[in-house]
C-alpha cells in the first residue's frame, strides 16, 4: 500500500516558481506517466518525491504519513544524467544493491548469501541488455549501456516506489521494447507504484495507468514568473491494473516493419 | 681592487650588538663619509648565514669568532684578516647541568649543542679540565633557537651553549653552570674581519671600521645617562632590555679602548689559542679535506709569525687600524 | 594542427623532458667554473667532481669510528620518520576529510577548526611542542605531521565534497546507512585522491623533516644538512638535496603507479 | 561540396572490436540518420568523423582529401551528453560561437558586430525555445534545456559537417518538432551535410535523405569479438534534395490529438 | 534520519565550531595555569592576561625612538613580502600550469622539471638563493615564491587536464585556436580553481616568509618571532603566531568570497 499524496506543493528556486501549486493522488500500486514540455519541472518533481528537495510551500505525503525527510530505500531512482558508481564494474553496481541493505556492517555479501545475490544480478544484467559487460567499468560503456546499468541497480532494489527520469531516452526501440516487458512484469509481481517521466507518448500510453501533463502557463515574455500546473490528468483506458495478467506490451510483437515509415507523429500535447 | 662601496655583515649578539646601533645612529655613515666610502651594514639574525655568505663573496666585512673565522672563510679559501678584536667571552658560553654540579658529572650524558660551533670546542676544552674525551658524552646537534626549549624537556640533561640562552636557561631550576668561558679567557674572540685582498687595496676600509668601533665604545662604556641609553637601544634590537643587556656584558670582556686591544691581539695567548683551535678543527675534519694536517691553512700572528703553512695563509691577526685607533690616527 | 593536438612520441618527449635539467646543469658547471678560477677553494658552488667524490665517500665508505655508511644510516634514519608521519598524515587526513566532507555536523564541528590549524605555523610553536612531546622522535614526527595532515584534510574534505550529489542520493535509495554509504562509495573513490593528495604534500614532507631534524638530532638527511651548513659544505648539502629530492620523486612515482595500479577506473571519467 | 567517404575503417578498444571494416560513402550536402542497437559503436563512429578518435585500421576522407587530424570549425558537433560551458551564461554559450571564429586575438566581439552577433544568438536561442533563459548557467537548466542550448551553439557556426548524437532525445515532442523544422530550413538554406544518431526511427526517416543502421554480429556469448558492419543502408523515398523546397515536417501539423493513443510501435530493427 | 542529512541550524553551527577551539583554550589555561603556579616566572605557557599585556604593547605603544608601533610595522613588511610573492606565484601558476596543462609539448618539456624542483627542500639552498638574489627584499619574495610556485602549478595543470575533453573538442569545432582556447574556455575555468589554490597554500607562504625573515631581516612578523624565540619569549610569539593565523584565514575568508563573487557559475556542476 503505497499511497502518494501531493497536497498544494509550491517550488521556487529564488523567485523563479517552478512549480506551482500541484495537488495529485497517486492510488497504490499505480503506474503514473509524466509528461510536459522541457524544463518544465518535471525532474523537479522527481526529487520532490525523493525528498532530494523540499517544497517551498505545501506537503506529501505517503499513506498518510508525511514524507520521509530524506531519500530511503523505499524509493528508487534513475536519473535522468544516468548516474552509476564510476568505481565499481557493471556487476558491482548492480551487486551493490543487494550489498548495501543485507550487509549493514561490510557492505559485502560472501558464500552463499553472495552467490545468490550475483545470479540474481547476472539475470537481471542479461535481462537489460549488458551481458558480457559485466566486469567493464562505466567509463567504458555506451551512453545507453550506462542508461540500463542505472535501470537494472535500481530494480534490483524492488522499491516500493520507483521513480524514473527519462530512463529509456537513450534505448532503441529494440532493448526499449525488451525493458518496457520487463518494467511491466516487475510492477505486476512486485508490490511497486512507478512515477515515470517520459517525453514518449506512446511509451506512457503503453506502460502507465494514468499520464499527466505538466505545463507552464505563459503570459507574455514573463513566462518565468508562472510556474507549471497539471494541464491534463488522463486515465488510461482500458484499465491496468498492477498483478492482474500480463497484458502485452504492444511494441514488442508488433508486425510492423523497421520501413514502416511516415506514419503520424504523437502530436505535442496542444500547448 | 680599490673600491669606494663595502658591505658589512653582522649578526646579533651581546658583542655585535654596536653594530647595529653605529648604523642606526649615524656613526657609521660619519665615519664612511671621512674616508669618502660607502658602508652599508646588514644585520642577520641567522649568525650561520652571516659566515656563509661573506665566505660566498657577498660582503667584505663581518662580525664572527676566530674559531668560525677559521673554519669556514678560511678553510673556504677566502683570505681574512681581523681587523678588530671587539672582546673576549668571559662566561658567555657556558657547560649547564641539570641538576649535577660538576663538571666531572658529565660523564656518559647526552649533551645538546650546536656541534662545529665554539660551544663544541668549550666543551672539549672541558672535557680536557677534567681528563675526559668527547668520547665519554654523546653529542646531540641542537639548533641554537631551539636551545631553550630543548632544556625544559624531560630527556635533556647538558647542554652548550651561549647568552642570551646561558641566562635564560640558568633561570630555571636545577640548571647549573659547571663550566665556562671565564675558565678559558681569552680563547673565544669576538672580531671584525674583512676580506685581506680588500683590506689590503682599500686600508680606508679598515680605518672607517675601527672609527666606527670605538666611537660606539665610548657611547657605550659612558656611565651616565648616554651610555645607558645606547645600551638599552642594543638591549632591545637584540629583544631584551637594558638589565638583560647588562648581564651579558657582564660576561663579556670588552675591549673598550684601542690600546687594551692592541695589547691582548700582540700577546702570546692568541697564538696559543688559535694553536688549540685549529688542532681542534683539524680533529673535526673541519679544515677541509685537502688538509692533511693541522698546518694545512696558515695563520699570521699581529707579530708577524705564522702557524702553519706559510704557502698557505689564510687568516690574519693585525694590529695596524687598533693601533692607528690607539694613536689617534684615524 | 594545433599546438593543442600536437603530441610528442617518445624519443621527442624525452629529449623534450631533459632539456631543463641540463640547462640548469650547464648554468650550474658555468657559475661554479667561474667562482672556482677566481678561487679553487670555493665552496658555494663546487665542481661535479667534487661533488661526486664526497658523495662517494659518504655513501660507499664507512664511518671509521661507527662502521656506519653515513649516507645509508641518514637516509633510513629519515625514512623512517617519514614513513611513520605520513602513514599517520594520511590516516589521519582520511578519517577526518571523509567525516568531514560527508557529514555536515562533522564540517561545523570541525572545518572551521582544521582550517585554522592548517594556517598556524608549526616552526614557531616549536617549544611547546617539545614540552608535550619531548626532544626525541615523536615530537619530530608531530612536527611533520602537523605541517602535512591539515593540508591533506582540507585537500581531501574538498574532494568528498566534489562527488555528484546524485551518487550520495542513489546509495541512500539503494538502502545505504552513512556508514556504508562512507565504506563503499565514498571511500573507494577518495584514496586514489588521497594518494594523489600525498603526492603533492611530499615536498612539504620533507620540508618538515628537515626542519625537524635540524632541532635536535644525530642522524638523517636533514641533520647532515643543517651540520654541514656551519661551514657551508655546498659539496655535502647539493648532493643531499639531489638525494632527498630524488627520493620523492621515486616516491612520487611509486605513488602514481600505485593508484593506477589498485584504481583501474580511475581518471577516465564517468 | 562535402563528400565524405570512410573506407574499411576499424576501430578497435584494447582487445574488444567496436566498428568491424565499415565502408560508406556520403554524397555532398546529404543528411544520414545512424541508428542502431545501443552500445554497437554509433557514438564511436562519429568520434572518428570528428577525428577525436583515430581509426585502428582504414581512412576517412573529405572531398577526396583526408580528413583533418584534429576537430575543426568545419565539423559541428552536439554531443550525446550535452556538453555546453559551464562558466557562461546560455547567450554566452551561444555567442562564443560567433566570437571564436571571428576574434581571433580577444574572442570576444565589440560595438556593431557584437550587436550583430547578439542579435542573431538571441534569434537562435528563442527557435530552440530558450527564451527567457538567455541570462541563466546551464547549471541551472533543464537536461532538455541544456541539450537544446548545445545544440543552438552548434548551428550558430553553420559548419559544413554537423555530427548530432542523440540530439533530440530528451525534448518533449512539441518542442521536438520545432527544432525539426529548424534542422530542415537550416539544410536545406546552408551548405550542410549532417550525420545524426537516433534511436526514433519516425525521426531517423522524416529528416534524413538517407538511413543507415549499424549492428553488431553476434556468435553465441562471445559478442564482444566482432564489431558492428552496416546491417541496412537505406535510401529515403521520395528522395529528398537539400536546398529544394521545404517539406513540411510530418509532426508539425498532424492533426492527431495527444489522447490518440494505441496507434503502432516502430519496430525494432530486425535483428 | 542519517547522519549524512543531518544539517546544524546555524546557532547549533556557531556553537559546533567554537567547540574546539574552546577546547583548545580550556586545555591552555589548564595547563598555563598549572606551570605557573609552580614556577610563577614560567615562559613557556604565560597567562592570557600577560600576552594580551604584551600584545597590547606591541600593537599600542609607539616606539620610543622611531614612533613605530612594532606589530603593525612588522605586519606591513610581512603583508609587503606576502603578497609581492604571492601574486608571483599565482602569475607564475596560471600561466605555467595552463600551459602545462594544456600543451602536450610544455607538458612534456616542463612537468618533470616542475614535479622535481616542487621537491627540492628550498630551504637548504638558502646560501645559493642569496648570493643570486642579494640579501633585499628580492631573496625573501623568491623563497616564498620557489616554495609556492611549483606546488600550485602542479596543482593547476591538474585541474587543466580534469576538464571534460568534451569542452575541449567542442570549442575546436567552434573554431577556436589553442589560443582562444586557452583565453576563453580554460582561463576563465581555472581562475577559480587557482584561488582555492592560493588558499590552499596560504599555509606554506606564511611558512616560508618567516623562514626567510628569520634569516636575514630587520622587520617582520617573522624577524620578530626569532629575535624573542632566544629568550622563549612565549608571551610574544604566542600572541604574533594568533595574529599571523587570523590575517591568514582572513586571507582565506576574503579570497573565498571572492571567487563566489566573480565566478557564481563555481561549484555547482554543470
Ligand atoms: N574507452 C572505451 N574503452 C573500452 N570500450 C569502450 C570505450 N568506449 C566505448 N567502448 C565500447 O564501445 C562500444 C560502442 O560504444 P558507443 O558509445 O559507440 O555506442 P553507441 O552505439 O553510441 O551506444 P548508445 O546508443 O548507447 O549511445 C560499447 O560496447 C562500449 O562498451
Ligand atoms: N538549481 C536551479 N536553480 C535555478 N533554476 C533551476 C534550478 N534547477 C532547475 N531550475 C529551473 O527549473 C525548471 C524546471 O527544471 P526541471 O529540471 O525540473 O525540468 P524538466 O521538466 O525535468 O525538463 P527536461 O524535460 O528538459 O528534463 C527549469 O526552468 C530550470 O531552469
Ligand atoms: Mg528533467
Ligand atoms: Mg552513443
Amino acid at each position: 500500500m503505497t499511497a502518494i499524496r501531493v497536497e498544494h506543493v509550491w517550488m521556487e528556486y529564488g523567485d523563479q516558481i517552478v512549480l506551482e501549486n500541484i495537488s495529485l493522488d497517486f492510488a497504490p500500486r499505480s503506474f503514473v506517466a509524466l509528461v510536459g514540455p522541457s524544463g518544465c519541472g518535471k525532474t523537479t518533481f522527481l526529487r520532490l518525491l525523493l525528498s532530494e528537495e523540499r517544497p517551498t510551500r505545501g506537503r506529501i505525503t505517503v499513506d498518510g504519513a508525511p514524507l520521509a525527510p530524506e531519500p530511503g530505500a523505499d524509493r528508487g531512482v534513475v536519473f535522468q544524467r544516468y548516474s552509476v558508481f564510476p568505481h565499481l564494474t557493471v556487476l558491482g553496481n548492480v551487486l551493490l544493491a543487494a550489498e548495501l541493505p543485507k550487509a549493514r556492517l561490510s557492505g559485502r555479501l560472501f558464500g552463499a548469501a553472495r552467490r545468490r545475490a550475483e545470479e540474481e544480478a547476472r539475470a537481471l544484467i542479461a535481462e537489460v541488455g549488458l551481458a558480457g559487460a559485466e566486469d567493464k567499468y562505466p567509463a567504458a560503456l555506451s551512453g545507453g549501456m550506462q542508461q540500463r546499468l542505472a535501470l537494472a541497480q535500481a530494480l534490483m532494489r524492488k522499491p516500493r516506489i520507483l521513480l524514473l527520469d527519462e530512463p529509456f531516452g537513450a534505448l532503441d526501440p529494440g532493448i526499449r521494447a525488451d525493458i518496457h516487458g520487463l518494467m511491466l512484469a516487475l510492477w505486476h509481481n512486485c508490490e511497486m507504484s512507478v512515477v515515470m517521466v517520459t517525453h514518449d507518448l506512446r511509451e506512457a500510453f503503453t506502460l502507465a495507468t494514468r499520464v499527466i501533463a505538466f505545463e507552464r502557463r505563459r503570459s507574455g515574455d514573463d513566462r518565468a514568473r508562472f510556474g507549471a500546473v497539471v494541464a491534463r490528468d488522463i486515465e488510461v483506458w482500458p484499465r491496468r491494473i498492477a498483478g492482474r495478467g500480463h497484458p502485452t506490451v504492444s511494441g514488442r510483437d508488433d508486425p510492423a516493419s523497421p520501413m514502416d515509415i511516415g506514419r503520424d507523429d504523437p502530436a505535442p500535447l496542444a500547448v | 681592487a680599490p673600491k669606494k662601496d663595502f658591505k658589512v655583515a653582522w649578526s646579533i649578539y651581546v658583542g655585535w650588538m654596536p653594530w647595529g646601533y653605529a648604523a642606526d645612529t649615524g656613526i657609521v655613515k660619519k665615519w664612511a663619509d671621512k674616508y669618502g666610502l660607502t658602508i652599508e651594514v646588514t644585520q642577520f639574525n641567522d649568525y650561520v648565514e652571516s659566515i656563509n655568505q661573506y665566505t660566498a663573496g657577498a660582503f667584505d666585512a663581518l662580525t664572527v669568532t676566530n674559531m668560525d673565522a677559521l673554519s669556514v672563510p678560511a678553510a673556504g679559501g677566502v683570505d681574512t684578516t681581523t681587523v678588530i678584536v671587539g672582546d673576549f667571552s668571559n662566561g658567555n658560553d657556558a657547560v649547564i647541568l641539570k641538576n649535577k654540579t660538576k663538571l666531572a658529572d658529565i660523564k656518559g650524558q647526552k649533551v645538546n649543542l650546536v656541534e662545529f660551533s665554539v660551544s663544541h670546542y668549550l666543551l672539549a676544552r672541558g672535557l680536557e679540565s677534567v681528563k675526559m674525551t668527547e668520547r665519554d658524552v654523546k653529542v646531540v646537534n641542537t639548533s641554537d633557537a631551539d636551545m631553550v626549549a630543548a632544556y625544559k624537556t624531560k630527556g635533556v640533561t647538558a647542554v652548550v651553549t651561549w647568552n642570551p640562552l646561558v641566562s635564560e636557561i640558568l633561570q630555571e631550576k636545577g640548571a647549573n653552570n659547571v663550566f665556562d668561558s671565564s675558565k678559558i679567557p681569552g680563547e673565544i674572540m669576538d672580531l671584525m674581519v674583512a676580506n685581506t685582498a680588500t683590506l689590503k687595496d682599500n686600508p680606508d676600509f679598515g680605518k672607517a671600521l675601527a672609527g666606527i668601533w670605538y666611537e660606539t665604545m665610548a657611547v657605550m662604556t659612558d656611565t651616565g645617562e648616554k651610555g645607558a641609553a645606547a645600551r638599552s637601544a642594543m638591549g632591545k634590537a637584540s629583544g631584551t632590555d637594558l638589565a638583560g643587556f647588562d648581564s651579558q656584558l657582564a660576561a663579556t670582556k670588552l675591549f673598550a679602548k684601542a690600546p687594551e686591544a692592541v695589547a691582548f691581539v700582540r700577546s702570546p695567548e692568541v697564538g696559543a689559542t688559535m694553536d688549540r683551535v685549529r688542532k681542534f678543527l683539524f680533529a673535526k675534519k673541519l679544515l677541509g679535506d685537502a688538509a692533511k694536517s693541522a698546518d694545512a691553512i696558515g695563520i699570521e700572528l699581529a707579530d708577524g709569525k705564522i702557524l702553519g703553512s706559510a704557502k698557505n695563509v689564510k687568516f690574519r691577526f693585525t694590529d695596524a687600524y687598533m693601533a692607528a685607533a690607539a694613536d689617534g690616527k684615524l | 594542427m594545433r599546438l593543442i593536438n600536437r603530441r610528442p612520441d617518445r624519443g621527442t618527449a624525452l629529449v623534450l623532458a631533459a632539456l631543463p635539467f641540463a640547462l640548469v646543469a650547464l648554468a650550474y658547471v658555468l657559475g661554479s667554473a667561474e667562482r672556482l678560477a677566481e678561487n679553487p677553494a670555493d665552496k658555494l658552488l663546487p665542481s661535479f667532481a667534487t661533488m661526486a667524490e664526497t658523495f662517494g665517500r659518504l655513501a660507499f665508505v664507512a664511518d671509521a669510528r661507527t662502521g656506519d655508511y653515513i649516507l645509508v644510516s641518514d637516509t633510513l634514519a629519515s625514512l623512517e620518520r617519514l614513513a611513520s608521519a605520513l602513514f599517520i598524515s594520511t590516516a589521519l587526513a582520511l578519517v577526518l576529510g571523509l567525516l568531514i566532507g560527508l557529514l555536515p555536523l562533522v564540517n561545523a564541528l570541525l572545518a572551521p577548526f582544521v582550517a585554522l590549524v592548517s594556517m598556524v605555523p608549526p616552526l614557531a610553536l616549536l617549544p611547546i611542542l617539545f614540552i608535550v612531546m619531548g626532544l626525541g622522535e615523536a615530537s619530530k614526527i608531530a612536527l611533520i605531521v602537523i605541517g602535512v595532515a591539515p593540508f591533506l584534510t582540507r585537500d581531501l574534505a574538498m574532494r568528498v565534497r566534489e562527488l555528484p550529489r546524485e551518487q550520495i542520493i542513489k546509495a541512500q535509495t539503494l538502502g545505504a546507512s552513512t556508514w556504508l554509504i562512507a565504506l563503499r562509495i565514498v571511500l573507494p573513490q577518495i584514496v586514489p585522491r588521497l594518494i594523489d593528495g600525498v603526492r603533492l604534500s611530499l615536498g612539504p614532507a620533507f620540508l618538515f623533516l628537515i626542519a625537524a631534524e635540524a632541532i635536535a638530532s644525530d642522524s638523517g638527511l636533514g641533520y647532515r644538512i643543517f651540520l654541514v651548513r656551519r661551514y657551508l659544505a655546498m659539496d655535502v648539502i647539493l648532493p643531499y638535496v639531489a638525494w632527498i629530492t630524488l627520493l620523492s620523486v621515486a616516491i612520487d612515482y611509486g605513488l602514481a603507479r600505485l593508484r593506477d595500479a589498485a584504481f583501474p577506473w580511475f581518471g577516465r571519467g564517468a
